[in-house]
């Protein structure tokens, strides 16, 4: 079954991150397909790879990154809510003068529009939201 | 209808228009500080065990762990599932709705 | 047109103390290009998004509710909100702007976008969805 | 002391918890989302109504016309203050606290 | 010592469903080198942070029950607990994890520091603060 | 008098950012004094300089700052909620080897540690906190 996950929240304030995380990965184990992860709302703080949990934490992002990279799994950060946030990618931070180097969209994730979420919805058979 | 609810029911009211907009047949799943729903003899409890007759209910059993509720302060027919159980609720229900 | 998916857009959360019904506006916006068949659902806080006279001057915040009222230009025209939940709050559905639409099938005549229901009618509106989004 | 609310009082126990831990003589200041509590008729109006008796009420007004609550739809006895007023009931009270 | 202040930490949220509970921790872990009058209240779902037996190894957050029993190291000795709280929670004082530290002005005895209370012992407690901090 | 306020949520998903800084304002028109504002939690998201709002919408993060430069605030990001989260200054960011540029901290907001709100409660007449 093709499943798609919604994450409204950022890492460590609210647990949605943690939870759609356990959840992704145990629609892997089960042997279900990922069409995508899309962050929305402060959801978008996820991807970025400026984060330094505590060493003896867990790092949400490296998690995210790293299951993304093992399953070729499409992690989609919305770009409306991602500026206002000040998640950017080098395109991004070009466009925007915030200086060379300022990019700090992390590995495995991309931004792209509102649209993803919408053709996920159309494209999957089951969408689970995670949020506040 | 598979209903997820995440929150506190002693903090919000998002359990109770859970529970008011349920229909027979539904499943009802418990996750993060949702599953202090599941509680034996709280204020609660009664709306809970009330509602057990028209829909089921299910608790994420890690969440209840991390949160120190004994297995048998759960109320009687809250089944507890894990990660892989909330995908097969998710996947056995045509539709989900998450009630943030 | 193979393809029609039923989409529920659930509102249960107050404009401005938090962003979500703005970000969920947003959502609504950009899923009206896909031609899908859409509604929106406000009930508990979220029939508050509805009311009218909102004058968001003196809290230094952008005011969206015009833009409800521009739904109908977007081919989403129905709203169901919930009278249960307008009532324990003192509220009735003339607290709330009018929100219309131009029928298309009926000689582009100007409708009603909110559909009043109460909570057993929601709940049937909650079970005829294929995806239910909430924020 | 001063006591901010910022929250619905139809979504969460705040406002509620607060009351119960007014003292007589204390001010709340309903803010943000906290202001719905302010509205007459409602189904939390007759609990504020009573604790007025006890403590004083106030509404920050910019968030009162933010969500489009009319002056009439406002309890009698709730006093609209804006944020000069919000700073002093602050320099007012020796203490304050936010019911987050 | 002419600047003792009463500090009071409000904890009315539950612990892991968000972080609240944990970075208040913090801060009473540094705010305990500052040598000010600290206590802790517990009530609402505040009091779900002290419940014995939590096990987060399901869930893949670090668990941080365990800081609370550190707290009388660090001087951090009155942990008002609201029993109202508990009694609507299904909870009882048993269902809490054991919490003391030693009187350094009593043989460093090992005293409790939980202190039971009712709402209006509660209030009376906020009552008396200087400064009031809520996550 | 002396004012110190808390800020412990994000800036555009909850109101609190705007309440505080309507607040701070209003503090300031009154003739006290500002001793104080510390960024806790999300609310160090305030002090990203990376952040885009919608050119019709307003820019928290830059009202925060010309606040400060208008009046010498004294903004303080909490070190520990800014690491979790993804918000460094230029030491921070080489120390963690995030690369040259990537530093993100905002004009007018420094990074410190808890020990700064502790102090604030201590030297200031008010203190008071916007939150979720």
């Amino acid at each position: 079954m093709k499943f798609s996950i919604l994450v409204n929240e950022g890492p460590y304030t609210h647990q949605s991150s943690d939870s759609a995380l356990q959840f992704a990965r145990a629609v892997l184990d089960k042997g279900h397909e990922i069409y995508r992860v899309f962050f929305y709302h402060d959801g978008v703080n996820n991807g970025t790879r400026l984060t330094v949990p505590p060493v003896d934490d867990r790092n949400l992002q490296k998690r995210w990154s790293e299951l993304a990279a093992a399953h070729a799994l499409d992690l989609v950060v919305c770009i409306a809510a991602a500026q206002r946030r000040g998640v950017l990618d080098e395109g991004e931070a070009k466009r925007h003068g915030k200086g060379e180097g300022a990019a700090n969209i992390a590995p495995g994730f991309r931004i792209s529009g509102l649209g993803q979420l919408i053709e996920m919805g159309i494209q999957s058979d089951r969408l689970v939201v995670f949020g506040d | 209808m598979l209903h997820i609810v995440n929150k506190s029911p002693f903090q919000t009211s998002t359990l109770q228009s859970c529970l008011d907009h349920a229909l027979a047949g539904d499943a009802i799943l418990l996750i993060e500080d949702g599953v202090y729903a599941a509680i034996r003899g709280s204020a609660v409890a009664a709306a809970v065990t009330e509602a057990k007759g028209k829909v089921t209910f299910h608790a994420l059993g890690p969440d209840i762990a991390a949160r120190g509720i004994a297995p048998e302060k759960l109320i009687d027919g809250v089944t507890s599932v894990d990660y892989g159980g909330f995908v097969d609720l998710v996947a056995e229900h045509q539709t989900n709705q998450a009630w943030l | 047109m193979a393809d029609v998916r039923r989409f529920l857009y659930i509102n249960r959360k107050a404009p401005y103390g938090t962003i979500y019904a703005l970000e969920s506006l947003e959502v609504v916006l950009i899923g009206a290009a896909f031609e899908q068949d859409v509604s929106l659902a406000f009930l508990d806080d979220g029939v508050f998004q509805l009311a009218k006279g909102q004058d968001t001057s003196g809290i230094g915040m952008k005011g969206f509710s015009a833009i409800y009222r521009a739904l109908g230009d977007y081919g989403v025209t129905k709203l169901y909100v919930e009278t249960d939940s307008l009532a324990t709050r003192g509220l009735t559905l003339d607290d709330l702007q009018a929100i219309t639409f131009e029928d298309e099938n009926d000689g582009y005549t100007e409708k009603p976008s909110i559909i009043p229901v109460n909570k057993a009618e929601m709940a049937k509106v909650m079970a005829e969805q294929d995806v239910v989004l909430s924020f």
